[in-house]
């Protein structure tokens, strides 16, 4: 049985769905032309994009018009914060994010500050939660911009994004929400939610790697960050990624279409999996909100053991997944994350993160549970934490 | 990642365990960081006759510490004393770099437990168990997850 | 005959070779994992990633840990640029470049200057070209930074690079060169030709957009651009997009190995080209050095016509090209580098730009020469300058 | 980018050519901007009945001229000055925002040719040819190439 793959790693990358890969194609050697050319090739990409553009729009409630292409969620993230801070910095030089925002988000605020800003990381509760009134205390008279991520990549915690929305806009500050992990299991509306910036990255939902998006709501002053040709309506410079954003659109459109359907199935793998995990294995805790969280994230620690080894044995069983452990990064610190949630180091360091996806089955679900415990039985017995624990 | 010797001493470890009546025991690394190893030594007329370990730690971690077991064991003290980090990363056919630091530990594992057999022996009175572990957490620079 | 599509803007984009697509497929849906995780399945793409890492150093003399993977040529001319830039400020705030660069310099330069940097545009002679001693001239105790393209994109003209290199080591300031046009056409050692960072962009050379790469010299001071997640060592932050970094390698291994040959047809096509359009047409004038100058560039201005006109009426007859015209980008000034060589407005409004390559053959040389004489002689017929000159 | 009638109108341009003998003619625009056009009328009773045109310029240049000259024929002077660039655009199914100018200068183009009429006939005196080209030339957000 160990020979079959089992990737339950969903939160980290998505393979590109087929019918994604199908509407790329063309767009590499037939239609390859630089959609800023005149001639009929190139007309062609750029009728590509503009339909890919209205796609993108739609999926989270906003015109074509305020949908700028990027070569990552990454770089998405970088411009948003970036350029709003250089666009109004003579307005303020505050900024508002939370402890547990990606990389992506909390190294470019640590740039910023590097450069003048200040930055109030908001702290979050046990569950990974924060609260629109924290939000609204922390305001200052020179705050210029909030940027809370819409969901959380390790613990899968979902954020009160509209409650979040409505405290910016009564306080007239920009709101920049990092939706990586979110856009394609939770239904979007930028109006509605009060949002002006948005990224997306095309990886997460069966769409191609290296192809993200920034929302930007007409009006929100915006330097560029990425300076060179007349792309992207002069905002954001590059020969455009045609096959990538068509890539992303299609599966963008292919999940947002299926959605309720798919939430469903992940749903119910998702709390089968969590129950057995709770039933089965002793000196455990669930990482993130029970309730509010993403639909295919599981995040548990496994007291006693460190994740990476935890990683390994799963994959020599051909199971795929991730930790907030220290090692799989290189690092010899644990999770911002898991930490900031307040576990204890050690505890941190032996989590264990699953991401159930579209080709999951019930059956895979039942190979996990068939190997975790045993492996985690065997990493305590190994661990002289554990021995020490047992001897008390 | 990581060499097909340090999967296979990582799937199957050589000498988990304890050994009740221990000569030495050693115990280094820090919780906090992620690492820890302890180390079981059976010394008889100077030489090391059995070793056992545990270990929480990352699958170098465990890896090295099966290694430094098979190393020492046959040895004598003052054998054990000199194989380096170096040395176990080198019969696991190398280590990735981010990695290295648990070679460190495995020789401090070994250090520490000889240290204990020499203290209990009254071959040694003063007693420098290693710590090195937790002065890299902070001193190495922060890096992340990349997803 | 005009339902034949012929493409002659390779400067502009080339298609995806079929063996790079072919490379690159697996990536997409099988080998998809995520680069920096420790399962099986993303040691397959960190594998393919280093491997690719390896052919792209070894294509310029470099060492394989001073090539970082971008998200376009435009990213890496803004990244070595700004990154320099900030991370050298406190010695000086100096930078030298030309007045012929692409955007992506351009504009990051004036970007700059906004913010307390200065920077001297080298003015270039009518072929295009400047010379190592007006670099030398230019260098000031506090500059920081030279960056000169190693090919110009337009006019096609190649600049004396080693040269260059030569006057900025000996005055010990770093050399960047936008070489997204040379790549594939022109030997390149870094290493010889004193070169400290150079910018590629795979989609020039048959393989993917939304790909670059940026050689960084062992040592170079350089901030980073996108901040995040740990990937590139920590210095360029996202997932690895693994197919296009194993499309770019690939396509540039090919390019490298057949670049003699593949050179030698485009010199045969080019040369054909200029001396038929100057024995066939009158009131022209060929732009940027006649002999050094990129193998598949042919760029002339035909008094009396503009070129978007050129442009569609060409394309009418299934001939894709470019023009220096300000009209195919939106601007009613026309390009700055037919300004910088000196061409008065209206000549620059009417130029015409060819770039061959790999498809392209004597028979497309043919066809062009066939319709390319008529639709001058029509558009001059139609024109009001024309009219005034022929009553002079 | 352009709709099927501007490429007609741009392949197949109506009225090119001289007047020898025309009542009026107009030139604006400038070569500096690339955007230069010359329109001839030829006009009896107050009526137009004969329009031709020379364009430098780019397509919707040459297709606004045409169209420009399709639209003045058989109007009284009156109507001629009437012709707004908006109708001219909405007669060829619209232009590209980019490309809006190119209809004011057909615009311009009739109202001078009409203005040189008017003036060699002693009907006005004031002469303001337009020279918005160039305003705009300057004015335009310098917008670049984007390979
Ligand atoms: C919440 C979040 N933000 C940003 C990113 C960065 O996206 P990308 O890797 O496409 O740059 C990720 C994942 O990588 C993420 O999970
Ligand atoms: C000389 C030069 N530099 C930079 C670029 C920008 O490359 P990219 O479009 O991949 O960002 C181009 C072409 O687009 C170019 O020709």
């Amino acid at each position: 049985m160990s020979d079959r793959n089992i990737y339950m790693d969903h939160a980290a990358t998505t393979p590109v769905r087929n019918e994604v890969i199908e509407a790329m194609l063309p767009y590499f050697n037939e239609k390859f032309g630089n959609p800023s050319s005149i001639y009929s090739i190139g007309r062609d990409s750029k009728k590509a994009i503009e339909e890919s553009r209205e796609k993108v729009s739609k999926a989270i409630g906003a015109e074509p018009r305020e949908i700028f292409f990027t070569g990552s969620g990454t770089e998405a993230d970088n411009w948003a914060i970036k350029g709003v801070a250089y666009a109004n910095r003579k307005r303020g030089k505050h900024i508002i994010t939370t402890s547990i925002e990606h990389h992506a988000v909390l190294h470019t605020c640590q740039y910023l500050e590097s450069d003048g800003f200040e930055v109030t990381y908001l702290p979050v509760d046990a569950d990974g939660l924060i609260t629109a009134e924290q939000v609204r205390a922390a305001i200052r008279p020179d705050t210029i911009l909030i940027t809370i991520m819409f969901a959380n990549n390790e613990i899968g915690t979902i954020q009160p994004i509209a409650e979040i929305g409505k405290v910016a806009k009564e306080a007239g500050v920009y709101f920049h929400t990092d939706a990586v992990q979110a856009m394609g299991n939770v239904h979007i509306n930028v109006s509605e939610m009060n949002i002006d910036l948005l990224s997306m990255s095309s990886h997460k939902f069966y769409g191609p790697k290296g192809i993200g998006a920034l929302y930007v709501k007409k009006g929100v002053k915006l330097t560029s960050f990425i300076h060179g040709g007349a792309q992207e309506r002069g905002r954001r410079a590059s020969t455009e990624n045609v096959p990538a954003i068509v890539g992303f659109a299609t599966a963008l459109e292919i999940a947002v279409e299926n959605m309720d359907q798919y939430n469903k199935k992940l749903l119910a793998l998702r709390d089968r999996t969590i129950k057995e995990i709770e039933e089965k294995i002793p000196f455990i805790r669930l990482n993130g909100h029970r309730e509010k969280r993403l639909p295919g994230n599981v995040n548990f620690s496994f007291e006693f053991i460190e994740g990476e080894s935890l990683l390994l044995m799963l994959d020599l069983k051909g199971i795929a997944a991730s930790s907030g452990s220290a090692c799989t990064s290189g690092s010899l610190d644990p999770s911002h994350v898991l930490l900031a949630i307040g576990l204890p180091h050690e505890i941190a360091h032996g989590s264990l993160r699953l991401t159930f996806g579209e080709e999951n089955t019930d059956a895979d679900v039942d190979r996990l549970m068939e190997v975790l415990p045993a492996i985690v039985k065997r990493l305590r017995e190994m661990s002289p934490l554990y021995e020490a624990m047992c001897k008390k | 990642m990581y060499s097909e010797k340090v999967m296979d001493h990582f799937s199957n470890p050589r000498n988990v365990g304890e050994i009740s009546d221990a000569d030495g025991v050693g115990q280094v690394g820090n919780p906090k960081c992620g690492d820890i190893m302890k180390m079981y030594l059976k010394i008889e007329d100077n030489i090391i006759v059995d070793a056992k370990f545990k270990t929480f730690g990352c699958g170098a971690a465990v890896a090295t510490s099966s290694m430094a077991t098979e190393l020492v064991k046959g040895k004598t003290v003052e054998e054990a004393l000199k194989i380096t980090n170096k040395a176990v990363a080198e019969a696991l056919d190398g280590l990735p770099p981010v990695k290295m630091h648990c070679s460190n530990l495995a020789e401090e594992a070994i250090r520490s437990a000889i240290e204990d057999y020499q203290k209990k022996n009254g071959l040694i009175d003063e007693t420098n168990a290693c710590d090195t572990c937790c002065k890299r957490c902070e001193d190495i620079h922060h890096v992340i997850d990349t997803e």
